[in-house]
């Protein structure tokens, strides 16, 4: 792409063509549809965090008048260990089908164990009553440090540690241990002035989206099944779903709901294969939407973790050697992003001697799902806090330490490859120019700063863009819309037509009408699905043109296209984009351009925070009462999206190093799975949050977007606990940042 | 148990619905009268999806009974606003992208409806407060409250 | 030729920590480390995204390999 | 089946008439904003609901030159809209002001939040601290209990099967009196108070404490008077080392248990922050008024 590229309608604050839908309450979600005839299921859940199942006996539910339908396990057929993309990576089907209805185990409270169906909802709950279920309890384990134990209770006996040379012989909780590492990291300690040495804990959060998981699902035995649901990806919801259901992909529809927030929460599925299977036994469309505290238990958290990080630098502020361990927690099965913990934790800084190591642990609760820059946070915190901590040791301001050993293009990561063009570098500079930075610090209050990186991924898109004989045309994208993509989906069209943006329609388009497209996770949309529209747009050009050309008796090549005109380079004539549409029955049929992509060359974001705190020394509460975030874009499309995307990270950031946790008894039944005591910020707990959009374009983007949905959750947890250290001349290890604890710092050191 | 018969009034049109005496109005708006613009997140009033207004008052309508509707004035998100015109609050949220996913939308809409009728010139900190009971996941409230206060200003020079 | 550097993780079945590699294009660099590594199997290898010349390609196959180039061989990032 | 059949009666004797002759359990319903959680996960096969907001006088408060006559299931909103109400109870209305969301005020209820019976109930430490009398009706007839003796346990109390609340009553206090009511909670709003404390003081012309009552929450199975603390303040003019005696004394009445929302060593030290800072605002506004 060229340095300074000219725009029509990129970088504008259009308004989202799906909004008047939103704010009338018209638009449609999760749970928004009923069909004639349908019933509702409701969900059995283990009691106990951790017990073999004994026996289930349904008959007494089935023989409920209101119920039509009882599911277990065993109603998914055959399911076999095999590996399938279901959402979030590669998932083992076998673990997944295990965790929508438990086998012969629960793993954690409010495990799934069986469903009903029955005319009202009241009376499927009133026949999950009725269902006998036998547990053998067993003991749970509720932590990586008890999991790892020897003799601890082993969750899955045929689980054996990958990663050693040598794969042990006895089964153990450790699902995967990784290490990445290069250079001498002992030399590089060596070579340090100063070493700071600290270990973490992070708490289980959620991601908390309002809207509950919810599904209508209707078998059809003639191969017209259909799941609506609210999914971040619904072609992973049709693979997911056909698979435990054995049906082949061209057998169920899934449409894409709008969708009320996922975060990464909503890209796996949970009811959808239970719903359908239960409308395959009734005969009847199903509903099924979960209770806020389903929400909460049997769904998505993150990982709860614990860390060590290690950084030498020498006095002049140079990095020498960073060292960090983790340990995060899966949850019932395997699989928690401990690798990008791993790949994530000191790449903000270019240093040639890193050492990290990893440990995925099970643990008896739910399985965790991916959230906004899944594992990064973790890992930032406790480098970040390190880093912060070395500069403070030597006497150096944070930013200045950050801007000496920043990465940049040629910067080797831990992972592999060597960095491409990154903005850190600018966004430090921002950072410490932002009048936030420059400002005083209030009385009584601490300011922290941190930097966050993750990678961002590409994938595959599909794109069809149909026009209409009118000039207007409709975007089928595949990837649902959580935070307003449609509105950069349909600019970027725009863009590449030249046509006003409201002209374009830009609607998620179900499994059937368009091939197989990732979902939306990973900032990819803009960049990927963004490349897919732009490609979609770029062939209706192409046909423009070549329709315009042949009523010109000229060839393409001598037919330019310029503000939404063709024009005949070799004669006189013109025609608008309408025109040509319009006349397309008459120049060989109706124009339509696709895009199906696989996209590459996604470009790192990273972001840096700066946060003011106000600590309250008698009580322990912290009141943020400023907030900066800063992060490279690449190119914001729609740049009040783009803010949005900052400060929706940094929110919930504030949040997980503020006062989210899960709470658990000493049975490892969750005592807070709801919104009153699972305590997400609220807007009266905030300040403004200001934002600096870094435009540092990414060279593998026709306009340089970089993708911005997750970085801007990774530096707040680092950047508040430093923040809050700071007020109380303390050193924060442990998030949350809750009262208690914080009073308990202050007291007690 | 019989189902009860309710008369009411919704966004000022007389409705009438049979109910169970244990449903919510919430129930009854989403599944009996389809009126699904009124969200639920919590069903326990910690989350405001579910707002509306009864009687005037601002209520979230999961912890109203069905029944209790009758011979009352009920307001829901899709009596804000004329059929061809959206109110200056729905407008102010648009043009200041104070919404992301939207799940939240219908509820702090019809909040900050009742917000503005009570108070024309909230401050910010009294806007925040006032739609604490609104969570938003999403957009980290920031512009949600410029939207707030921009129709505020909007409403208080066109009265 | 190519150089192949391999993560931690793939030094338990490569015993080293890179190679050289002749081929033109990824699907036949794999097929000759598969053949190299006794352990090393083509499906360990596919399920792994790589980095080319800093480049990461999350389902590599057909790819060209310059001369020069260089590949990382590492862990497929998904997102939330 | 669960199975709820709802009433309206628009009388007391109507009320009670149903609340005495249920067969099933029966549940006094005014703002709904508890018992609704509460009863849908109830396995109870049939309830009774008996809705006491068409009541005459029950949604309503009068401040007469005596007393303060409350309808107990006045809204938390309505109510605090009362500025003469406000202007003689500040803590008492903030107390209210602080049940919940915007969206529950407007059904909320003092005497919802007092027959409830939570210990961490906003209002009741606040009533306490003012020496509201609850007014109940019963088959009976009526009798009057102190609002400390009117909560007998975690979400028990003093009413038998048949009892309704009818008024809650607060005499009008003595010049240069005044009162306040804080909680401590994680965020700014929306949480159930980890501690609370609502003080009432009395000060005579020279700023001289001649009489107080200090009422704590969410530190015992029940709210407290706490004598002590109002003992340590009376004789004072609010100086430091009173105000920490009285905290110290609200402390040690606590009797706190470790949970979700704080833990014993937390909420007793809360306690006695909040009485300090409670007692130092209601002796401003007893000076200012």
């Amino acid at each position: 792409m060229s340095e300074a590229q000219e725009f029509k309608y990129i970088g504008q604050r259009t308004i989202r063509p799906d909004g008047y839908d939103k704010v009338t309450g018209r638009a449609q979600y999760g749970a928004d549809l009923s069909l004639p005839g349908m019933i509702w299921g409701r969900t059995l859940r283990s009691p106990h965090a951790h017990a073999k199942i004994v026996s289930i006996d349904t008959s007494k539910a089935e023989a409920h008048p209101d119920v039509f339908a009882v599911v277990t396990f065993k109603d998914f057929g055959s399911v076999e260990g095999e590996s399938i993309n279901a959402g979030e990576g590669a998932a083992d089907v076998l673990d997944l089908a295990r965790n929508c209805l438990a086998d012969d185990k629960v793993l954690y409270h409010g495990h799934a164990i069986a469903a009903v169906a029955a005319r009202t909802e009241r009376a499927a709950d009133d026949a999950l009553d009725l269902i006998d279920v036998k547990y053998e309890v067993l003991s749970p384990v509720m932590d990586v440090e008890d999991a790892m134990k020897e003799g601890a209770p082993v969750l899955h006996e045929d689980m054996f540690t990958q990663g050693y040379e040598e794969t042990p012989s006895t089964p153990s909780n450790i699902a995967t241990r990784l290490e990445m590492k290069m250079g001498d990291i002992e030399a590089g300690f060596a070579e340090a002035d100063v070493i700071v040495e600290r270990e973490f804990r992070t708490p289980t959060a959620h991601q908390g989206y309002i809207e509950p998981h919810a599904c209508t699902a209707r078998y059809d035995e003639d191969g017209q099944s259909m799941v609506w649901c609210c999914t971040q990806g619904h072609f992973d919801v049709r693979t997911s779903t056909a698979k435990l259901l054995g049906l082949d992909l061209s057998k169920l529809k899934v449409v894409a709901s709008e969708i009320g927030g996922g975060f990464g929460g909503k890209t796996v599925v949970y009811q959808e294969p239970v719903a359908l299977a239960l409308s395959r036994k009734a005969g009847r469309p199903v509903k099924m939407v979960m209770n806020r505290d389903e929400v909460f238990i049997a769904t998505g958290p993150t990982s709860a973790a614990k860390l060590k990080a290690k950084v030498g630098a020498k006095k002049d502020g140079t990095i020498t050697a960073m060292q960090g361990w983790m340990a995060y927690e899966a949850g019932a099965f395997k699989g928690s992003p401990m690798m990008p913990g791993v790949m994530t934790m000191f790449t903000p800084y270019d240093c040639g001697n890193v050492q990290v190591e990893g440990f995925d642990v099970v643990v008896n609760k739910s399985k965790v799902a991916a959230y906004r820059a899944p594992g990064a946070p973790q890992a930032e915190f406790a480098a970040e806090m390190v880093v912060n901590e070395v500069a403070e040791k030597i006497g150096m301001d944070p930013i200045e330490l950050r801007l000496k050993n920043a990465a940049k293009e040629g910067t080797q990561t831990i992972y592999g490859p060597k960095l491409k063009t990154v903005g850190l570098i600018e966004c430090l500079e921002a950072a410490r120019d932002s009048d936030h930075y420059k400002s005083a610090l209030a009385d009584g209050c601490g300011r922290g700063i941190a930097a966050g990186f993750w990678f961002n991924i590409g994938g595959q898109s599909s794109v069809s863009i149909n026009m209409n004989t009118d000039g207007t045309g409709t975007i089928l994208e595949g990837s649902p819309d959580i935070g307003g993509s449609r509105a950069s989906m349909q600019m970027m069209a725009a863009e590449v037509l030249q046509i006003e943006p409201s002209n374009l329609k830009p609607i998620v388009a179900d499994t059937d009408s368009l091939p197989y497209s990732q979902g939306t996770g990973g900032s990819r949309v803009t960049f990927a699905t963004g490349m897919a529209v732009i490609e979609a747009a770029e062939d209706v050009v192409k046909q423009i043109k070549e329709r315009a050309a042949a009523i010109w008796n000229v060839t393409a090549e001598q037919v330019d296209y310029a503000d939404g005109v063709a024009i005949n380079t070799a004669g006189e004539e013109k025609m608008s984009l309408a025109e040509v549409c319009q006349a397309a029955e008459k120049t060989g049929g109706q124009i339509s351009g696709t895009g199906n992509i696989n996209a590459r060359g996604a470009g790192p974001s990273f972001a840096v925070h700066l946060c003011d705190t106000k600590v309250d020394q008698e009580t322990g509460k912290v009141d943020v009462v400023r907030y900066t975030a800063i992060q490279d874009a690449g190119k914001a499309i729609h740049p009040s999206y783009v803010e949005g995307q900052f400060q929706g990270g940094a929110v919930q950031g504030i949040g997980w190093a503020l006062n989210e946790e899960y709470i658990f008894n000493d049975d490892g039944v969750m005592e807070n799975p709801g919104f009153l005591d699972y305590r997400i910020p609220l807007a009266s707990d905030l300040p403004m949050i200001e934002t600096i959009i870094v435009e540092v374009p990414n060279s593998f983007h026709p306009y340089g977007v970089r993708g911005v949905g997750e970085s801007g959750i990774i530096p707040p947890l680092a950047a508040v606990g430093w923040s809050v250290g700071d007020a109380i001349d303390r050193k924060v290890e442990e998030l949350p940042c809750s009262p208690p604890r914080v009073l308990s710092l202050i007291q007690n050191g | 148990m019989a189902k009860s018969h309710v008369s009411t009034s919704i966004n000022g049109e007389p409705v009438e619905y049979l109910c169970d005496p244990g449903d919510t109005l919430l129930d009854v708006l989403r599944n009996e009268l389809q009126l699904t613009g009124t969200k639920e997140g919590c069903g326990s009033g910690d989350c405001g999806a579910c707002s509306v207004t009864l009687n005037g008052r601002l209520v979230c309508s999961c912890l109203v009974l069905g029944v209790e509707a009758e011979g009352a004035e009920v307001g829901t998100i899709e009596g804000v606003g004329a059929n061809d015109k959206l109110h200056v609050i729905q407008e102010k949220f648009l043009e200041h992208a104070a919404l992301q996913c939207g799940v939240c939308t219908p509820g702090l809409i019809v909040s900050t409806k009742a917000l503005l009728e009570e108070n024309p010139n909230p401050t910010e900190e009294e806007a925040r407060y006032y739609l604490a009971g609104n969570l938003c996941r999403c957009t980290g409230y920031d512009k949600i409250i410029r939207a707030v206060m921009d129709a505020a200003e909007t409403m208080r020079e066109g009265a | 030729m190519a150089l192949v550097v391999f993560s931690s993780e793939l030094q338990l079945f490569t015993g080293e920590e890179c190679t050289h590699v002749e081929a033109a294009r990824f699907k036949e660099i794999v097929a000759e480390l598969v053949d190299k590594y006794e352990s090393l199997t083509e499906e360990k290898l596919m399920e792994m995204a790589v980095a080319i010349d800093g480049e990461i390609i999350h389902t590599p196959f057909l790819e060209v390999v310059g001369e020069d180039s260089e590949l990382h061989f590492l862990h497929r990032i998904s997102g939330g | 089946m669960v199975s709820v059949v709802y009433e309206a009666p628009d009388s007391i004797e109507g009320a009670v008439n149903l609340l005495a002759n249920a067969d099933v359990p029966a549940h006094i319903l005014a703002g709904g904003t508890d018992l609704i959680i509460q009863t849908n996960g109830s396995s109870d096969a049939e309830r009774l609901f008996v809705d006491v907001k068409k009541i005459a006088g029950m949604t309503e408060a009068n401040l007469t030159d005596t007393a303060l006559v409350l309808g107990p299931s006045m809204s938390c909103a309505a109510f605090t809209e009362c500025d003469d109400i406000k202007a003689v109870f500040p803590g008492l209305v903030e107390a209210a002001y602080l049940i919940g969301s915007t969206q529950v005020q407007g059904r909320a209820s003092v005497g919802g939040n007092l027959c409830n019976s939570s210990p961490a109930a906003d209002t009741i430490p606040a009533l306490i601290a003012n020496g509201a009398q609850c007014v109940i009706a019963g088959p009976g007839g009526e009798r009057t209990v102190p609002v400390e003796e009117f909560v007998t346990g975690v979400g028990r109390n003093c009413m038998e099967k048949g009892e309704l609340l009818k008024q809650i009553t607060i005499a009008r206090p003595a010049a240069n009196t005044s009162d306040a009511y804080l909680r401590f909670i994680p965020r700014t709003e929306m949480d159930i108070a980890v501690a609370g404390a609502g003080v009432s003081i009395t000060l005579d012309d020279n700023g001289t404490c001649t009489a107080a009552r200090v009422g704590i929450g969410a530190v015992a199975p029940t709210a407290l008077l706490v004598p002590d603390a109002a003992a340590a303040l009376v004789g004072s003019t609010l100086d430091d080392a009173a105000l920490q005696a009285a905290a110290d004394a609200a402390s040690a009445a606590s009797s706190p248990i470790t949970d979700r929302r704080g833990t014993v060593e937390y909420r007793r030290q809360v306690v006695g922050v909040l009485v300090k800072r409670a007692a130092t605002i209601a002796a401003e506004r007893a000076k200012g008024g």
